[in-house]
Order: structure tokens, then C-alpha cells, then sequence
């Protein structure tokens, strides 16, 4: 394990804690001193930057729908691309993702369709819809209640026998402070299951600082109170991230000796904008702190290691802001040419619909054909 | 108790309003149901020391829905506080804190994310009177918006009343206008037991109406008779009101006369306003969000039956949310009652 | 769906049972309620390696009421599972194990302790097929013993089903005998939603009875006539099914028929079953240990008007707890619908 | 602060963690080499003494009156009165207990009489009932539920300016499982309020091992999570219970420069007998492993120590005797005598009654009436 550890906590954060704290690009995006690049080849690391830019173009574009008001409340991941684009990345296909309603570009990576991505904020039925094959939850909304479903994912393939597999399960600062996180990390030292924790500090719960959130010196000494392994790894740094995930999600698979399963790994980040499209971060935070965590921007670092080992070249950065372009217009074309029929209330709510269910399914048929759907669509208020 | 008919004619029908405050000329403030919320609590802060906020982004931020705005500005850190995002903490401090001689307003972000704080809710807020036999008493109001119709996932639309309702110990009411707004929440703070205020978000700013500067308060408990009729009654509340009364103009046309009653208050209900009414029309319909089974319209129709029965002459309509989860929002105007399922099923109500 | 007479008349009134099994003639054991739940639980895991228990106190121990005695024995530590003491993460972690293929079924010590749960229940573990539309499903069990009347303080003694009744995606049941407690217990572990099986605690010893040795599943969705009658039906579960049976035959004795329906099933209710009682008799009680105010029997009623109106003479009676939580055990058969107030409950219905 | 750490872990138990370890009494009850005793003169000593002796007495007698038939299911508390009886010998009278249903001594300790302990038992209606001035909640039977309570009492003191108090909250060590544990201590980092946490570790949540209740080191190690102190204590050892919670409650009310007034105290120590009386421990642990726990016995090291230093005499002891039989049978006396109205029923419901309950309350005396209250006392089953 040659990877550089940072000396001391991320310039842009404030702790004295004595857990240890991953850096390997700068904040310039050169690789720290005595620091190992993780071991991707080329074509791994471009895929990797692909989509990285995919996520910041994605959010983006949704914003700009949402303020045509062609979808509903978005939560924007700008900032935060880094650190999904390589958590995800980490994975291996068998893998379990367990998402926030923030993770669109940790799905993206682990199969799901950009269309998919947008289908619920078009409120499409089929909005949370996982195709088979795909290993990935429907978002998590309520905060932290992921965290002991994700613990008993990974509890019933180790039960299983499923040993090829490791489930991780993505959470926010502000998660850290609900209940269901406790009983879900404390599940997951208990039965020491094969599960990574990662949580996205963004610095801010809606308006909330993390400071204010809890008195703990960082997020990742919380591992200690469930005796499992606790990291910080810059958010940043998208190699750093990878680095911590791959090792956190080897050592859940193939525990060596007395180690145990589960990590904690807290990814230190920020959310450049809004929390959602609904929220102004001016009320709350200074523009002038913001800045000060963009001059570590994923994007700009991961751009300037790809060019400076000549990988990324402008014909290259080129031909991947068109596909990306491109991908996201499909996506938005197909999403906005998907249609939703009422009926689909009724659809799997048991796998045999009540009695009641079906009566109430007839009794609204009824209403439709008694009165059109014009009707439907007035606006309530 | 008895019914007010406040004169309140209930949400006018035209959506979007200015999102300034207006004067009137007896100077009594043109507010959105928000507005007046926040109203309440401005005015129940000053009125009393021991009054404070809490909840998750109340403060700088003045609430998501700017349910809490200025507050913050005005009472300060101590009495409007951001707390950790834990629900149950929430509710859990905020009972330690009327122990302790505050008058917590504990905000839920949504109702959907009431669920973890549910337990401490039913278990002791509701409770500890009397367990401790009188000796403890726990004052507190935690308010909640609930309700569909706003473009949001499921946990951000749900309407659960009959949850809390059915808690022996707590209050449960809802305003569905501005002025009873205000007026339920300055109850609600004063009052010496847990009351649930449940805010329907989506009618926190569809329209306005003068509300008093001066505090005052709507007795919990007292339901208000927001048109009368002579033919069929129309139990409803919060964002259920508007269509309900939409329904019932329709309906006039077809010479129905429809009375509606605005419960306001869930509980206690108001039986007797309910009863009355239905002894008059002999008929009536139940209009809510909420799934159908189990919820408040059952109860309804059960008291209708146990005081009334004499007088039914038909089945008492259930125009409810269906038995599955909200849809995500290109449905949900067909999972919320509309004012052409309420026409339709008073309708039915009145032709049995 | 339809009413099964299953030829169980119901437990018999002697109320201190051995604490041996015995087996009859035909090889049928004579069982307790709680030993047919146990007995349930080892037929399950015997038949399907999927399915695993996990809870407080449910291994080495058995279980606090031996609902899951020698299972651990058996079927060793990793299929009985002591958990860390936090009913969400009981809960939580069920879902996560069903999503991983497994079957697992958590017991919630006491069902005032579920609360803590309530969120998981009602926002994940009954929404997940909705939600994903049908690509995942939480074909998981919780398992809670309710009701009063065991000398144990408040929290011990709670009986809200229909909290979890109102929640759509959830499936409640619970037996009122040693047969169908296996019965149900087999249907509901194999059933693809999750169901919450309230085990009524007061009567789970209270008598045995023979129930077969080989595995069989009573059909959710099914409520069972344990007495026929032309005069008056009472609705009722669990462990109030008994003092309904034995007021039932007090009333004979003063030419009062009575049709005792056990509705077993609390959702989906046996709509049909409960229609068809009532057509009959055109009277109608419900009795349970809720509090009334927007408990079952609300629905119960609400349903028969919608179902029935026509032919109903009487108001529906409820027979059930106060509003108010339940006392401290020296009272609590004051709380409690005892066969008197069933008794006279009956007679005011009839003589309405 | 000269009291003496102790070297390393309890001998009862086995980690290995690094948070501090209080011993001031050894094994035998001899002061400890270098441990200082806490400043209380002989006749508050005896007190603490006498108060421990009645706590045993007490459990004996509540056993053997359940065992009879005449009281409801009762939490024994032998083997935890020393950490009971010191905890509440440290409080004033102006601060607040938050018990569990196993804190019978504490509560008496601080103003419960015994015949009120006996109340709720018997199942008398006015069990729960606190008198005026006496600052102690009714016992808290859904577990953890206490923490975020007591942490909002203590809140509220500290914010209406009652500075000269703090809450004490008694938990176990399966408590710490919960959510509300961890949002009630982590409400309490942020807060900072004068709020001191006895998590009473008695090894045992009915008959789960503290081992599979969490992963984590010690429960002291928790307090970390949410930056508070934590300290582990002999619990079998009343003098260092005393001195910890003392030195917990001091800080709570004055703590200096940028000291955090919350504590986490673990009391290590030992439930001799069964959890409740429904319970039989030999289902799921060996007698030998209590024996090694019965031999630091908190009444025992009493003794020596009082008896060492002359405070403790063979008549005082004998005195001790019979006042604790006396006042123990005269507590049974007047809690048998007490009798319950059924109206308590709808009484404190809410502080006005509603309509409904008024007519409920009728509906019941109507039914007395007529009936009798010989059939509401069948047996139901
Ligand atoms: C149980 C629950 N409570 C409240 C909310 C409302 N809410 C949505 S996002 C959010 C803040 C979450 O902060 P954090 O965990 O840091 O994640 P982030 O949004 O910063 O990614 C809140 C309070 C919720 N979704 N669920
Ligand atoms: C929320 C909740 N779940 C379950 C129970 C049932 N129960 C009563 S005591 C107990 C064990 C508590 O263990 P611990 O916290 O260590 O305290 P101890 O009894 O050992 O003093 C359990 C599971 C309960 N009272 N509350
Ligand atoms: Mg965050
Ligand atoms: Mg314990």
C-alpha cells in the first residue's frame, strides 16, 4: 500500500483529528510526492474523466430544464462528480449500489441509463424503475434509511454465499445524525458484512454546516464507536476516492486475518450550488468559502494529470464534450417522450392487487371514461 | 363545541398569487397560508418568552418553505434553532424541552419524514401526562406540511392524519386558510398538550385573505362550516377544502345544494358540527388525501352512523387517495380527489 | 376471498392450560397458540433454507414468550439471528435481506416497541415493489406480539393495528387460535409482500388445540365464522375473539342468535365475509382493544354502510378501548371489552 | 483530580481500549495504592452504605413478592446498587433523573419513596405519579428513548438560565444500540448541555452479551462520535461511581474554558441475577462467569472499607438491618393498602378531557352500574 497519505487535513477543511487523510493529485492535479497512482490503464482513466464531464454537462442541463420547468426539483451534484464517478467506478458489475437522491452520476457508472436518471424528475410511473441486471436501488429520499437496508443487502449475500459481491451505500453528512445510520453501521460491525459506507460531506445539510450537524472531530472517527475501519480521503481527488473505495471494497470481499468488513469512508467534498433547485445557498453560506473548494474542482485536477501524462489530448477533450452532448440529448428526448397512464397507480402495490385495489382501479376507470382526462389535469390549489 | 362559520368562504380559485404581503384597509395584512403561519409564530414568540423553534434548516434559512422566515433575524440562535438532521432527536428534545418550562414548535420537514420521530410522538409526548399522572405535561407543537399535488416523490406527498389521530394524547389540526392558519397555530402553541399541526403545502400559497394583526386564536377542536347547504354534506380539510367547494358551485348549478364543513381540528373532532350538519342533509361525503382504508373517513362515517343513523339515506361517499402509495407526479392529479370525483361522487351520494 | 368455517369453534373458556403438548389420536398436537406459532416457524425453515428469524432475544433465549424456542438449536446461529438492540435496524436490515433473496422473519419484542421501526415499515419495506414497479419485493414477516391484559405496564399492552392496516403495501393478520396461528404464519412467510403477524399475547397459552403436524397455510385475506348466528354479527380478532364467543352464548340463553366473524385477516379485510354477516343480521358490533377513536372498527363500519346501508337496523356498536393509553394493570379489565360490555353491547344494538 | 486511574481493564472484563478506567476501591474494598477517596464525611459514607444495604433488602423482598403472585413483573437490580445508589448520591437536589425500569435505588436515592417504587407493581393507577419537588421522571421502558429527552431537559435548563443544574440519564448498554441513543448524544455534542449519561453496562440486554450488541471497543469509545467525554468506571466500586458522576455533573454545570459539559460515564458492572423475573438467566449464560462478578461485591467492598476505617460497627450494621426491614415492610404495607378507581382511566388523558372520553367515561360508569364490578374482574383468556 504505497499510496500517500496527506500529511495533515485538506487545506480547505478545519480538523485536528488523527485519522488518516488520502490525497494523491494536489490541488492542482499533480500527483503529491511519493504518492501511487492507482492501477488504471489509459483507457480506464479517460473512461473515468468521460464521465466525469457527462455528470457536470448532466447537472447542468438539468438545471436549465428545471428552470424551464420542464422537470420537477432536482438536487445538483456539481463538486461532487468526482467522488461518484470514482466510487462507482470502483465496483465490479455483481456489486450493490444504494444511492441518495444526489448520486445520479454514481447510477450513471453502475448501468443506469441517463434516460432512467431522468424519467422520475419528469414523473414518469416508471421513474424508479431498475432494469434487470442493474444493481442499483431506486433513490433513497428519506435520509439515512439506506444505510441498514444496505447492511442487510450485503448481510444476505455473505449469508448466502454470495462472496464475489460487496454492496456500497452512499449517505451525507447530514445522514450521519439519524438514528438509521447508527443501527445500520453498528448492524454492520456486529455481523461484519461486506459493506462500504461512503459518506459525501459536502460540508452543508441544506443549510445546515456540518459543524453544527455534529461536535465529532471528523465523520470518519464515528467508525470507531461501531469497531469498524474509518477513512477520509479528499472528495476532490477523484483518484484518491477510487483508491479508498477499491481498497475498502477488496477488504469487505477478502477480509485478511482479523480485519474486519465494513469501512466508513468519508469522502471530504462540496456542493458548488444549490441543495436542490427549490434552495438559494446565498441565505446561508458565503460565495467567497465556495470558491475556495473550486480550485480544487475534479474536473480541472483530472484534466490536468490525464494531459500531463499526455492522455488527454484537445481532440480528445473534443470528441468527448460531443458524445456527451449528444448522450444527454438523447436522454432528454427519450424521457421526454415517455408517457404515464393512470392505471399504473394500481400496478404493484402486492404482487396480486386487493380486492379493494381493483375497485378502486374500476372506479377511476369509470371517472375517465364518464368525464375525459381533461378534468385531471386541472391544477389543484 | 360548535361550529364557527367565521364568515371565511373558503381559498378563492384563481392559483398563483403575488408573493407580497398586501395591506387592506382595515390594516389587517393580506398574508398566503404560509405567510400566516409564520405570522403565528412571530406573534406567539413575542407574546411569550418561552415559545422557541426548532427543527432541520428553520433558522438562517427560515424554513424550506420560509415557513420560519425572519425568525431567526428576530429571536435569535437560542429560541430558533437548526438542529442535527435526526427527527427523532427532534421530537425527543423538544419533550425535554417543555419538561423543562419551553414551549418547543418543532418543525418535521415533511410529514413523511415524521416516521422516525413517531415513536417518541406516540409513545411519550402524547403520554407522559398521564403516566405521571398530571405531574408532567408536555406542550409542545410540532407542525408538519403534508399532502400531494406538488411535483414530489411519494415521501413528500403523504397525508397520514389518521396515524396521529388515533394516539390517545395528542391534538391533530389543519388550516385551510390563512387566517385560521394563524389562528390555529397561536391555539396550538397555548394549548397545554402535543398538538400535530398538519400545513397543506399545497396551498401554501395559492391565495390570500386579510389576516388580524393582533393575535387571536381558533378554538382546537371547532370545525367551520365553510357553505351551507341543504341537501348533502361535504366533510373535508386542508388543500381538500378549495375542490370541495368547487365541486359544491358546480353542483348548485344542478340545483345540489351542498353544505361543506372544514373539520379544522381532526382531534379532537368536532362531532357535533358533524352531526348536526348531516342530521339537516341526511347525506354526506367524506374528501381526503389519505388512503382510503383506515383512514379518517372511516371514522367519519362510523360517527355519522353511531350518532345519525336514523337520519342516512345513503352511504357516506368516501372521495379519498386510493390504497397505494402516491404516484410520481404525472399521475398524481388522479390519485388526489379532484373537484370532478367530488361532483361525481356527491353526486352518487345524492341519487342513491 | 370468502368466509371459511374452518369447524374451529374457538378457544374453550378453561384458562390455565399444561405446559405439555399433547398428541391426539389422529397424531395432530395439541398446541398452545404460542407453541403453533413456533411450530410455524419450524415447518417454514425446515421447508425453505431462505428463511431465517432475527430479533431481540430470539435465539439462545427462544424468544422473551418462547415463540422461537429450539429454533437456534436447529437451525443454528446464522438462520436465528440475536440482534443488536434497535428495532429500525431489525427492520432495516430485513428489507436488505430480502432484497438479497432471503426470507426473513423479525420479531419486534412487544408491538409498543415497533415504533422505533414505523418508518421502515410504512416508507420502505411497503413501498419497495411500488417504488422499483415490481423489480424488488420484501417478502419479509414482522412478527409482533400485542394487546393487554397481561399485568404489564402501558407500552406492553398496545393494539394499534390499524396503524399498519393503513399503510398500503402492508398485509396485517393475526390468529385467535393455535391452528391458524401455524397456518398464517406458513401464508404469510410465503407470501410475496411483507406482513405484519400480530400475535395476541393474552391468549398465548390460554388453550390448545390439535393442529397438524405437517405444514398448511390459512389464505390471507380470509376472516373465519366461528359462530353462526341470524340475530346480530360481531366483527372481532385476536384475543378478544373469546369473550365475543362466550357473551355469544350468554345471549342464546336470552334467544340472541349471534354470528361471531374472527376477521384474522386486518388487511386486506375480508370485505365479502363482513358484507355477507351483515346481510344476514342487519346488526352489526365490532369489538377490539383499540382505542376507538380511528381504529378498526371505524373501517368496519364505514365499510358495512358503503356495502350494506340497506339493510342495516342498527348503528354499528363499537366495542373497544378507551381514548385513552392503556392503564397500569389494576384497571386494565376495566379497558379491556370484557364479555359484560360485549354482552350489553350486543343487547343495544338489537334493541336499537 | 488526584483519584487514581486504574492501571488497565477491570479483570471481570477484557479490551483494550484506551479510554481511562476508575478504580478507587480494589476487589476487597481496600483503597486502591495512590487513590484518593471522595470528600464525604462518615455519616454521608454510612448514608451511601445504608442506602446500598436497602437496595439489596428491597430486591430480595420485590422478588419474593413477585414470586408470590401480589406484584407484576419487577427488573432486579442486585449487583447494580452501588453504581445506582453513588450516581444519585452525587446529584442535588435540583437536578433531574431520568431512570430506566431498573433504577429503583437511584430513584429513591433522590426523593422516590419506597412504597411509590412498589405502585406501579401492584398496578395501581397513580404508579407512575411523581411527587412535587421531586425532580425524577417516571422509569422509561422503551429503551433509549430517555436520551433525547433528558439531553432536551437539560437543554431547556441551561436556556431558561437555571445554570445550577444538570440531568442525569440512566441507559443500558443495549440502549446504546438505538437511534435514539445516538440522536440524543449527538444533540447533546452539539448542544453542549449540562447532561451527564450513566450507561449502567451490566454485560447483558436480556441475553444478548454486550459482544454482539456492538463492535466497538468499549461504550466509552462512543462518546468520540459526538464529541463529548467518556469515561469508563468500575461500577462495582460506589466510591469511584461517586467520584466520576460527581466530577461528570461538576463539569456539567461549570466547565472550564473550552471543556464540553456532556459526559458518557460506563459504569462496568454486572445483573447478578435474572433481567426480570420472567427471565431465567441460565438459558443463555454460566453461573461461574457471575461468580467472578460476585466477588467484587459493591456491599462487600462497602463494608471493608467502612469497617477498615471504624465507620462501620457491628451494631451500626445491625441497626442498618432492622431501619431497611422496617422501612421496607412498611412501603409494602402502604402500597397494598392503596386502591384504584377505574375513572383513572380517562383521567390526565389531556389536561382538559374531550368530549369523547367524557362520554366513554359514562359509558363505563353506566356499565358499573348496572353490572357490578364483579364481572370486570373475570379473568380475561
Ligand atoms: C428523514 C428525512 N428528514 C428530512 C429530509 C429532508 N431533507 C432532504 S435532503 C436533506 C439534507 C440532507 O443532507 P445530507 O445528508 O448532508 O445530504 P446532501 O443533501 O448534502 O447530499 C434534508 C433535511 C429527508 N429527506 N428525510
Ligand atoms: C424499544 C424497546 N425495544 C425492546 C424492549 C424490550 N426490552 C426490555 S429491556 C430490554 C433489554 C435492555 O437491555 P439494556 O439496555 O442493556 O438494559 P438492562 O435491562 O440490561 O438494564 C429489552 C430488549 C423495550 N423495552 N424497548
Ligand atoms: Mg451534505
Ligand atoms: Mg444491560
Amino acid at each position: 500500500m504505497n499510496t500517500q497519505y496527506g500529511p495533515g487535513p485538506h487545506e480547505g477543511s478545519n480538523d485536528e483529528s488523527e485519522t488518516e487523510y488520502v490525497q494523491i493529485l494536489d490541488a492542482d492535479g499533480n500527483v503529491r510526492p511519493g504518492a501511487e497512482v492507482p492501477e488504471l490503464d489509459d483507457e480506464e482513466l479517460l473512461a473515468m474523466y468521460e464521465a466525469i464531464v457527462l455528470a457536470r454537462r448532466f447537472d447542468q442541463r438539468a438545471i436549465s430544464l428545471q428552470r424551464q420547468g420542464r422537470i420537477a426539483t432536482y438536487a445538483p451534484m456539481t463538486g461532487q462528480e468526482g467522488a461518484q464517478v470514482a466510487t462507482s467506478f470502483a465496483l465490479s458489475g455483481e456489486d450493490w449500489l444504494f444511492p441518495t437522491y444526489r448520486e445520479h452520476a454514481a447510477k450513471y457508472v453502475h448501468g443506469v441509463s441517463l434516460s432512467s436518471l431522468l424519467q422520475p424528475l419528469y414523473g414518469h410511473r416508471d421513474g424508479y424503475a431498475i432494469p434487470d441486471g442493474v444493481n442499483v436501488m431506486p433513490e433513497y429520499i428519506p435520509i439515512a434509511t439506506q444505510v441498514p437496508q444496505a447492511m442487510g443487502k450485503a448481510w444476505g449475500d455473505l449469508l448466502t454465499g454470495r462472496t464475489d459481491r460487496a454492496v456500497l451505500c452512499h449517505l451525507g453528512d447530514g445522514a450521519t445524525s439519524e438514528g438509521d445510520f447508527h443501527e445500520g453501521l453498528n448492524f454492520a460491525g456486529v455481523f461484519d458484512v461486506p459493506a462500504v459506507f461512503v459518506c459525501n460531506n459536502n460540508q452543508y445539510a441544506i443549510s445546515t454546516p456540518s459543524d453544527r450537524q455534529t461536535a465529532s472531530e471528523t465523520i470518519a472517527v464515528k467508525a470507531t464507536a461501531y469497531g469498524v475501519e474509518g477513512v477520509r480521503v479528499d472528495g476532490l481527488d477523484p483518484l484518491a476516492v477510487y483508491e479508498v473505495t477499491r481498497r475498502a471494497l477488496t477488504r469487505a470481499k477478502n477480509p485478511i486475518d482479523d480485519e474486519r468488513r465494513p469501512t466508513l469512508i468519508e469522502a471530504v467534498q462540496y456542493r458548488y450550488g444549490a441543495h436542490t433547485t427549490s434552495d438559494d445557498p446565498s441565505v446561508y453560506r458565503d460565495e467567497e468559502e465556495a470558491e475556495l473548494w473550486r480550485e480544487r474542482d475534479p474536473v480541472d485536477r483530472m484534466a490536468t494529470f490525464l494531459e500531463s501524462r499526455g492522455i488527454l489530448t484537445e481532440e480528445r477533450a473534443a470528441a468527448i464534450e460531443d458524445r456527451v452532448e449528444a448522450q444527454i440529448q438523447e436522454a432528454i428526448d427519450s424521457a421526454e417522450a415517455d408517457e404515464t397512464e393512470p392505471d399504473a397507480i394500481f400496478e404493484h402495490v402486492y404482487e396480486e392487487p386487493s380486492e379493494r385495489l381493483d375497485q378502486q382501479r374500476a372506479e377511476l376507470d369509470r371517472l375517465r371514461e364518464k368525464y375525459g382526462d381533461d378534468p385531471f389535469s386541472e391544477v389543484l390549489q | 363545541m360548535s361550529a364557527t362559520d367565521d364568515g371565511t368562504r373558503g381559498p378563492p380559485t384563481d392559483a398563483a398569487v403575488s408573493d407580497e404581503a398586501v395591506t387592506d384597509s382595515d390594516g389587517a395584512e393580506e398574508l398566503t397560508l404560509v405567510e400566516a403561519v409564520c405570522d403565528g409564530l412571530h406573534t406567539e414568540m413575542a407574546r411569550d418568552d418561552s415559545v422557541m423553534v426548532l427543527g432541520e434548516d428553520v433558522g438562517k434559512n427560515g424554513g424550506v418553505f420560509r415557513a420560519t422566515e425572519a425568525l431567526y433575524e428576530e429571536y435569535g440562535a437560542d429560541r430558533v434553532v437548526d438542529t442535527p438532521l435526526a427527527e427523532s432527536g427532534i421530537v425527543g428534545a423538544s419533550i425535554g424541552l417543555s419538561l423543562a418550562g419551553m414551549r418547543p414548535v418543532a418543525e418535521m420537514q415533511f410529514m413523511g419524514f415524521s416516521y422516525p420521530a413517531f415513536d417518541q410522538l406516540v409513545s411519550h409526548a402524547a403520554r407522559l401526562r398521564a403516566r405521571s399522572r398530571g405531574q408532567y405535561s408536555v406542550p409542545m407543537v410540532v407542525r408538519m406540511p403534508y399532502g400531494g399535488g406538488i411535483k414530489a416523490p411519494e415521501h413528500h406527498s403523504e397525508s397520514k392524519e389518521a396515524f396521529f389521530a388515533h394516539e390517545p394524547g395528542l391534538k391533530v389540526v389543519t388550516p385551510s386558510t390563512p387566517r385560521d392558519a394563524k389562528g390555529l397555530i397561536a391555539a396550538s402553541v397555548r394549548d397545554p398538550d402535543p398538538v400535530v399541526v398538519l400545513e397543506p403545502k399545497l396551498i401554501y400559497r395559492a391565495f390570500r385573505e386579510p389576516v388580524p394583526e393582533e393575535s387571536y386564536e381558533i378554538p382546537l377542536g371547532t370545525a367551520a362550516v365553510r357553505r351551507e347547504g341543504e341537501d348533502v354534506s361535504v366533510f373535508t380539510w386542508g388543500a381538500m377544502t378549495q375542490p370541495s367547494l368547487i365541486a359544491a358551485e358546480e353542483l348548485a348549478a344542478e340545483g345540489i345544494d351542498v353544505e361543506v364543513v372544514d373539520l379544522r381540528s381532526l382531534s379532537p373532532l368536532d362531532t357535533e358540527t358533524i352531526a348536526d350538519s348531516f342530521k339537516k342533509t341526511g347525506r354526506a361525503a367524506v374528501v381526503h388525501e389519505a388512503p382510503r382504508t383506515a383512514g379518517l373517513g372511516a371514522e367519519i362515517a362510523a360517527t355519522i352512523q353511531e350518532e345519525a343513523l336514523v337520519y342516512q339515506e345513503a352511504p357516506v361517499k368516501r372521495i379519498t387517495g386510493y390504497d397505494a402509495p402516491m404516484p410520481l407526479h404525472a399521475v398524481e392529479n388522479y390519485y388526489l380527489p379532484q373537484a370532478v370525483r367530488i361532483r361525481d361522487g356527491i353526486r352518487e351520494t345524492v341519487e342513491f
